[in-house]
């Protein structure tokens, strides 16, 4: 499977009449955007605001961050099963609006959470304080099933990420990309001699409000299988979860992993990447020994020398992460995790709440409890009523003046399992 | 702790309830225990019944004290 | 500009009052430097003065914990100090425990910056080593021209508000603390160069270490079961009605030695568990389930043992705090020794 | 036959499965004593089916956790009540989630929550047991 990414790098957003891309500025319609979420009767309000880099400017509570992309060629949609129908994707052309970004905000329920700066200190822990950012402030209507303010949500997100993704269609991208993944007993003898290396991709899949969706399918309900990294690509994965901030996969993360990236950059020069493990972290013991099994089974079946292991969340899935790594491992095949750690705030506890023999070989992607200070922004798009009573904050968290003091926790995607940023953790 | 007796030159008899731990901890010497909330006996089965049992422990930990091991060793 | 007031903590070996014979004198208080002090002050230089020297017993210190560190405390306080040294105690258990334990004070009462220096082996380290800052020193006092300097450098750092850096560059032995950091790479890339290593059976470093037990090999057996003398010790959480010396409910800080004398069975009216890990009814009307005396004084009767110490050991023990145990292992193993104890046997829940 | 048991503080969950399931229904209950009484009943030979810290809400911030839990057969009935053979996965899951519980609470205590919020978290409590259960 052979896809072709055209990068278009956006430089700026600005509110125009039409959407569309020129000289590498984004143009929205904020009233056409608006109308289109609210063609789902569930949402009573949404609104849009621009967000940019530098600005002093504070978005909170984040539900999802999706980045704009549009199927040129090739079969199927982006993001199919939930906006396009089903269809195998990850092949042919595709473009993305690098550097801008739909972010979903505005309250769903109460404890939902995550905030983005667009500048100050705590800037530096996002990487969606750097991008050019259309938010959509949206509001559910009154007395909704608590399932359907989230599907409410997440939809809003991706439905506006495809329609300003399209206006990249016949735009010339800044550079291409390829990535190609052949078939596996192909990819193993295109580079006989290098060993051969697989990503086992773990989704959230908790329950309510802690769920990841494959080709539309809620991963709690899917058994382990095999995809070729270039789907991910055209968003056969999107996120439905929005509890724990510092950790969460966004929707851009599953379009962008940083682990195929890095996997596809060494494709072929010291080692053979020839595809992805997708599995879930389920609440049913049972599910994470059937689970675990089968992920061994397949990473054994394609015959793997190596192996890295990612999870999203913290607790329950680091139990799935240790049961992959020591079945995996005594299939003989080498293991890295990469994850991040909750040491508490001085730094002093376990940082993971499970532990195997076999975990020898781990990155860290840093602590999540520090504890940091972040000024008050000028402009808040979304509300900080709930600040206090999000993961990582805590009384007295939001001061008078609207500063904040939090475990950096409370950041999106600030610690992300998925080695996404530069953060890490060492022993002192 | 049961390490450090053993490095001062006691040998020293570990009756546990949770034998991985005392595995994982460096025990010797291991008698498994009946149960967490009673470890040397079973009150659900009376008290002449539960001593019966304790006794039988105790014995099969003295037993173990004067057992040669040379690695870590579980008496069942 | 004051000179910045320096007190520092040894122990009757150090401050030249004797050896193991001068091992139970009290905590007492002298003004200036004395003994490794010369060698403190030289380091710190002239912007720095050791003002005072506090001294106990390494056994006066291990039997009275709580008596001995207030005492010393007032001591320390009347200096008015700035900072506080400890030691080094290289290799020296009961004195690494003393330092550790009288710095921490030190540090929870003036806040203000301490140090001490022990060898890696010391049991004081484990137990010591995520409150303090613990210069790695050699295993002998032959070790103080080159571990000292290290102390004053580090303490310089501490007073000025310098950062402190990792510790490799500091000397300290590393204090299981985790601590953020802004790598070169993204976690991916390092991810991905590590497996290539791993799989190439090259060496890496795992950013994140699994905890590692030591073992240790087994004592030989006991001759004469019949002719031995046994001790009990237990994690279980068994003390005395009331707890008199307030042993936590759970990774207790501390232990009791408490008495067995014509005791026949550990009855519910003498004794009690305080353990936190486990539903206590069963064993609060039994505590034999625990200590299981009144087995062990039949075979005492029938010939079967040769006699049971009067004491038993106690402490609430969960898996988390390897650190503590070790300390308390290596101190009341010690006494075992002293009363010539042949064998243990070590109940847990 | 071994049962099928539910600890839980959640009125929600006791009144969706009293029927047709054994619910241990700890009312008062915090979410620390949940985990904790769950730990006394692993410690009697009682087996975890699901992970008792599930969900990334923190112990520190929804008051409510459900736990699903397999008995052991002849529990209970203390005639031939056989010595229970302790589920040492089990035990280190209660005892890891305690540990972690207790280290999370010490940080910040449950804040008082509009009821609004509170129903949102037993339903979202109510979902992750569910999950679990069929």
């Amino acid at each position: 499977m052979k896809l072709e990414l055209g990068k278009i790098k956006i430089k700026d957003v600005q509110f125009g009449d039409v959407t569309k891309v020129e000289g590498n500025v984004l143009y929205v319609n904020a009233k056409e955007i608006e109308t289109l979420v609210l063609e789902d009767e569930r949402l009573i309000s949404a609104k849009v605001e621009l967000a940019k880099p530098g600005e002093s400017v504070r978005i909170a509570p984040v539900k999802d961050v999706i980045e704009p992309r549009v199927k040129v060629s090739g079969n199927g949609g982006i993001f199919p099963g939930v906006i396009s129908k089903v269809q195998e994707v990850g092949n042919g052309r595709t473009h993305a609006l690098v550097g801008a970004n739909v972010i979903t905000c505005g309250k769903i329920v109460g404890f939902q959470e995550g905030i983005i700066d667009m500048s100050g200190p705590a800037a530096k822990y996002c990487p969606f304080c750097s991008t050019y950012n259309v938010c959509i402030v949206i509001e559910p209507a009154e007395g909704l099933d608590t399932h359907d303010y989230e599907a409410a949500g997440r939809l809003a997100g991706l439905k506006a990420a495809a329609r300003i993704g399209e206006a990249g269609r016949n735009i010339t991208p800044d550079e291409v990309m390829s990535y190609e993944t052949k078939p596996l007993q192909e990819q193993i003898k295109q580079y006989p001699n290098l060993p051969k290396v697989g990503y086992i991709h773990m989704l959230q899949s908790q329950g309510l409000l802690h769920d990841t969706y494959y080709y539309g399918v809620d991963a709690k309900v899917m058994l382990p299988t095999v995809m070729y990294p270039t789907e991910m690509m055209d968003g056969a994965i999107v996120s439905g979860n929005c509890v724990a901030p510092c950790d969460k996969v966004t929707t851009f993360h599953h379009l962008n992993n940083p682990v195929v990236e890095e996997l596809y950059k060494r494709h072929g020069k010291d080692l053979n990447f020839v595809g992805v493990i997708l599995t879930n972290e389920n609440v049913f013991l049972a599910d994470k020994e059937r689970s675990s099994d089968m992920v061994a089974k397949l990473a054994e079946y394609m015959g793997l020398d190596g192996v890295l292991i990612t999870e999203e969340g913290y607790g329950n899935p680091d139990t799935d992460l240790m049961m992959n790594c020591k079945k995996v491992s005594q299939k003989g095949i080498k293991v890295v995790l990469i994850t991040d750690e909750f040491p508490g705030r001085d730094g002093k506890s376990q940082s993971l709440a499970d532990a195997v023999d076999e975990a020898d070989a781990l990155v860290s992607c840093g602590n999540g409890n520090v504890i940091i200070n972040f000024p008050p922004m000028d402009r808040v798009i979304g509300t900080l009523d709930y600040v206090e009573t999000m993961i990582g904050g805590y009384e007295g968290s939001l001061k008078p003046d609207g500063s904040i003091e939090a475990e950096l926790q409370i950041i999106i995607a600030s610690t992300i399992a998925n080695g996404y940023n530069c953060l890490a953790a060492r022993g002192y | 702790m049961v390490k450090e007796i053993e490095r001062a030159g006691i040998p020293v008899v570990h009756m546990c309830t949770v034998v991985p731990i005392s595995l994982t901890i460096g025990a010797n010497r291991i008698v498994p225990a009946v149960g967490i909330p009673y470890p040397l006996g079973n009150p659900l089965l009376g008290e002449e019944g539960s001593f019966k049992i304790r006794m039988k422990l105790v014995k099969k930990a003295l037993k173990a004290l004067e057992t040669e091991v040379d690695g870590q060793t579980v008496f069942e | 500009m004051e000179k910045k007031r320096v007190v520092h903590y040894i122990n009757n070996f150090f401050a030249g009052i004797g050896g193991e014979e001068k091992a139970d004198i009290p905590p007492e208080s002298r003004p200036g430097r004395i003994g490794p002090g010369m060698a403190l002050a030289e380091v710190l230089g002239d912007k720095y003065e050791v003002v005072g020297t506090v001294i106990c017993g390494d056994s006066y210190f291990g039997e009275n914990i709580e008596v001995a560190q207030e005492k010393l405390l007032s001591m320390i306080g009347d200096f008015k100090p700035d900072a506080f040294v400890a030691g080094p105690a290289f290799n020296a258990g009961r004195y690494g425990v003393a330092c550790g334990t009288i710095a921490r004070a030190v540090e929870q009462k003036f806040s203000i910056p301490v140090i001490t220096g022990m060898y890696e082996e010391n049991p004081g380290v484990d137990m010591f080593k995520k409150d303090l800052y613990i210069i790695r020193t050699g295993n002998s006092a032959a070790d103080m021209r080159v571990a000292m300097p290290k102390i004053g450098a580090l303490l310089k750092r501490m007073m000025e508000g310098e950062e402190i850096l990792s510790p490799e560059a500091e000397g300290y032995i590393p204090r299981g603390i985790r601590v953020n950091y802004f790598a070169d790479q993204n976690g991916a890339a390092r991810g991905v160069e590590m497996l290539v290593k791993k799989m190439a059976g090259e060496a890496y470093v795992t950013e994140y270490p699994m905890p590692v037990f030591d073992r240790v090999d087994p004592q030989p057996a006991v001759k004469n079961i019949k002719k031995a003398r046994i001790a009990v010790v237990t994690s279980g959480g068994i003390v005395p009605q009331g707890n008199p010396d307030r042993i936590e409910s759970s990774s207790a800080t501390k232990y009791g030695i408490y008495s067995i004398e014509g005791m026949d069975m550990m009855s519910p009216n003498d004794f009690m568990t305080i353990h936190g890990g486990y539903d206590r009814a069963f064993v609060t009307e039994n505590p034999n389930l625990v200590v299981p005396l009144d087995a062990l004084r039949q075979l005492e009767r029938e010939g079967e043992i040769g006699e049971l110490v009067n004491y038993f050991v106690t402490t609430t023990g969960t898996g988390t705090s390897i650190g503590n145990a070790k300390g308390f292992g290596e101190q009341f193993s010690k006494k075992l020794v002293e009363d010539k104890v042949d064998a243990v046997i070590l109940t847990s829940t | 036959m071994n049962k099928m048991l539910i600890v839980t503080n959640n009125n929600k969950v006791y009144e969706k499965h009293k029927e047709n399931r054994d619910v241990l229904f700890l009312e008062k209950a915090t979410h620390l004593e949940v985990l904790e009484k769950t730990r006394d009943l692993v410690h009697k030979g009682v087996r975890l089916l699901s992970h008792p810290i599930a969900g990334s809400l923190k112990p520190n911030q929804t008051p409510y956790r459900s736990i699903l839990l397999e008995k052991p057969a002849h529990y209970g009935d203390s005639e031939n009540q056989m010595i229970p053979i302790l589920d040492i996965e089990s035990l280190r899951l209660i005892e890891n989630s305690i540990e972690l519980t207790k280290r999370i609470l010490a940080v910040k205590s449950i804040p008082q929550w509009p009821s609004k919020i509170e129903e949102d978290f037993k339903t979202v409590d109510l979902s992750i047991i569910d999950n679990a259960i069929n």
